[in-house]
């Protein structure tokens, strides 16, 4: 847990937590009985995400990395959120434990899938 | 910030008797007690007293008492000196399924020596049962190793009929009694064990110090080799400092046991009361069955290691499965033998107290407890405020 | 009475420095270095200091060492971890005639688990000869251990050349220097050593700790199962205290070295030569190649322990033979491997100098020793003064 | 070396150290190789021991024993002499280390050697 001071301070101020009542879309990862679960809910609006929320059952890495991606992805066009990775999050926290990088990080990988789900949403509808 | 330490289950501050002793050990007494001169005789002195004392808080004899460099390889140099010694006789060793990882992964690496290894279930308090244990016998059967109390949830197994059971078997029976001595009364005649794990870090004594109780006449063979201390049984000049801050920490444990269990298991069901009372909590081990220091509870929904962070953040130290394990993803393999599902399993949470643990303390945790529970159950995605 | 202590080979007093950060852990930093808190974190710090300081003394990367018990350990894991390793490979292990208990009875060990061991004789003065090593070299050998400086008469081996000839055949290669380190600089890659054993007591830290340094990529068994520390290489709580002041003593170590080498160099053949102007008196070992703390002599028509014990009585701590065997009858198996003759070997001495030792205590020693001498020569059945 | 006082005593200040020129008798026991020797000379006169000396090539135990037990046998008579043992010696040292009982307490026994050298030559004497 020799966690960085970015971490410590998104775990204890987590930004973003929460849901929403209408998402755009919505993506979770992981599961509770062998790892952490990341829920992640956005809006769009005009093809960029104007809102992101997480929920995260998990440890320390895993809450700081829902708070921290979505703090990043707000206000980025489909495309920009698209080229967020595991890895960009896990910069900006100013680097995860070896052991956290892989079980704890799937905040980009969450909401890839919101996106997906929003992308198929909106295929749906045009249809 | 305020600092409470609940976590006297991974360690204990060391008591400044303790220190002091060690302190003059280190500057006044540095002789070898192997060595024939006056240096060498004044440390022998401190080694045979720190034995004496020792021995007297497990009942044992000075002689019985090989000093080793903790609980882990006590555990080791019981386990793998024993059944190497008696592979001709047979090749079974019985053990249960939440021993500390020492005894464990020591049986694993017996297996690959070509022993057959029977791993004792445990009830949903963490308990084994003595008919189990009956029906695990056999022919073969050359060691058992039962924990006496176990770590991460406090149960107090029933070695005394174990022991009688395998005894008049002429089975030989170790038990790992690193988490019982100086928290409840341990007599090695009264449990009738053959050897018996200590470590003297866990009693407000230095870490990287035990020993292994051995009664007289039991045949094992050494885990190392070299010159002739510790009657031959554990080669290596003596630690000292350690061994002379061991049996100080031995005296004080042997003096204030009685008051001390008194005390702190009061403090100890209070916690639990208080733990209880807040949503979604469940106690995990036996409710009184259990060594006087330790509470283990699951708060569901919830992670046990966001939950030691958030904790850790307001001076709390506590911990979640047992202190080698952190760090590492799974959930406790303890927990899982009592029948936990996993995903509860991982919100578990270790709270051990200790001397200087006091009432107010407690109530101070609860409080930053509910606060905690609270706010990471709100981050929870598992969590569903209208279910409860 | 004045005190002279000459058995810094057997320990060395704890240095202040390290008695103070020592003092400082066991008050102020008891928490467990496997702990996720804060007070584990804190711990964890010191420890990784400490590996710093250590793996420096040697020219190690830090996560090549190993804390463990003491150099006694260090020995046997290096051994007994390598050999049941390589197995497979091959059965064959060449040691020497000269080495420290914790590594011939190891060997010794392996020879029971079905190992073939050679092992090399050593000339006059201690040293193994290379063509002796190069003609023991098999098709199934797999570890050289060979002692860097031996603690009864402190010859210094031929390492650098026994490693580069066994590397070439891809042997691996151990060397205990715990008589070594802090005496004359030792550098694993110069040496080219895969494994490396270091007491701290025998360099001003304390006892019951010292290290095995492993060379990355070095495939051994563990000698003890359990926790995941030292990189799953050694588990068992981390010895606090211990292993903060062996990392004081090596940072101390490594800083003074060459004053001290210098200056004892000069102490110790004041007391050779000293010690060769009385009747009857060789010293044994090499006269150059030696550590600079070591004088081992023997005096003809005395036996060792009554010249120990008429040293003690004059306040002079000295041994005869290693410390370990010391109060055994036999004359040390080091002298006769050097073949020296019993009777003339059960009359030896070993003064082993240190950081306190001054030139007055060596000419105060040198009278003593004078007096001593010659009233347990007028004793002695087998001392006839007309013949001299 | 866990030594009583009195065996320090006699080992620091040994009594009836020496040889003697005409002993009536003369006993050794042991070996430098594997062990301690211990001579004793005798001078007897009217069938008891006048006088006694010894030298030892050993531990202290061994020169304490030497010391001791030619102390003991001064004015005995042979046959008191003869019941003379290292057990006793050692007793009268205060207890002997139990490493040290066998091999450095030979006392007696070159004692015992002397007497059957004094008594073998009164035999030769009288023949
Ligand atoms: C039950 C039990 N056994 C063994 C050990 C190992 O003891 P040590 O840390 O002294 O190696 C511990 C503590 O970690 C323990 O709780
Ligand atoms: C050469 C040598 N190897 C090994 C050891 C054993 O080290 P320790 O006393 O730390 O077990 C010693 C010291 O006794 C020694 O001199």
């Amino acid at each position: 847990m020799e966690y960085s001071a970015k971490v410590i301070e998104h775990f204890t101020n987590p930004r973003n937590v929460g849901e929403m009542d209408n998402p755009s879309g919505v993506g979770e990862v992981g599961s509770p009985v062998c790892g952490d679960v990341t829920r992640i809910h956005i809006t769009v609006e005009n093809n960029r995400i104007k809102e992101a929320k997480f929920r995260t059952f998990g440890c320390g890495a895993a809450i700081a990395s829902g708070s921290m991606c979505t703090e990043m992805v707000k206000g980025k066009t489909i495309d920009e959120a698209l080229a967020l990775t595991d890895e960009l999050v896990a910069e900006a926290l100013g680097g995860l434990p070896a052991v956290k990088m892989h079980c704890s990080n799937l905040a980009a990988e969450a909401l890839h899938k919101a996106i997906e789900d929003y992308q198929a949403k909106q295929v749906a509808e045009e249809a | 910030m305020k600092q409470v330490y609940l976590d006297h289950g991974a360690t204990t501050p060391v008591n400044p008797d303790v220190a002091a002793a060690m302190i003059a050990c280190l500057q006044d007494h540095f002789g070898n007690p192997s060595s024939l001169h006056g240096f060498g005789r004044d440390a022998k002195q401190f080694l045979d007293e720190a034995r004496t004392n020792v021995a007297a808080l497990i009942g044992a004899h000075p002689e019985e008492i090989i000093f080793t460099s903790g609980g882990t390889e006590a555990d080791n140099m019981a386990i793998l000196g024993v059944a190497r010694a008696m592979r001709k006789k047979g090749n079974h060793v019985i053990t249960s399924a939440v021993e500390h990882h020492a005894v464990l992964d020591t049986c694993l690496a017996l297996q690959k020596e070509g022993f057959e290894i029977t791993v004792l279930p445990v009830d949903a308090y963490g308990q084994v049962h003595i008919d189990d244990f009956e029906r695990a016998l056999r022919e073969e059967t050359v060691l058992v190793t039962i924990m006496h109390a176990n770590n991460e949830v406090g149960t107090i197994q029933p070695i005394k009929e174990i022991a009688r059971m395998a005894k008049a078997k002429g089975i030989i029976v170790h038990t790992d009694a690193v988490q019982s001595v100086g928290k409840i009364p341990v007599d090695v005649n009264e449990l009738g064990v053959d050897l018996l794990s200590v470590s003297a870090h866990k009693i407000y004594g230095p870490k990287g110090i035990g020993c292994l109780y051995v009664r007289k006449g039991t045949k094992m063979l050494p885990l190392m080799y070299g010159g002739g201390q510790e009657r031959q049984r554990r080669p290596g000049t003596e630690n000292m400092p350690g061994i002379v801050g061991f049996g100080v920490a031995a005296a004080i444990a042997a003096r204030e046991l009685p008051a001390e269990m008194d005390r702190l298991t009061k403090l100890r069901d209070r916690l639990i009361a208080g733990l209880l009372a807040l949503p979604a909590v469940r106690l995990n081990g036996h409710p009184t069955e259990r060594v006087s220091i330790n509470v283990n509870a699951c708060f569901h929904y919830i992670e046990g290691e966001a939950l030691l962070l958030a904790l850790d953040m307001r001076g709390i130290a506590a911990s979640s499965g047992s202190a080698c394990s952190a760090g590492s993803m799974d959930p406790s393999y303890v927990l899982l033998a009592m029948g936990i599902p996993p995903e509860i399993a991982r919100g578990s949470l270790r709270l051990t107290l200790g001397r200087g643990t006091t009432a107010e303390q407690i109530d101070y945790v609860l409080g930053v407890i509910a606060e905690i529970t609270e706010k990471l159950r709100a981050m929870s995605p598992l969590y569903n405020p209208n279910k409860g």
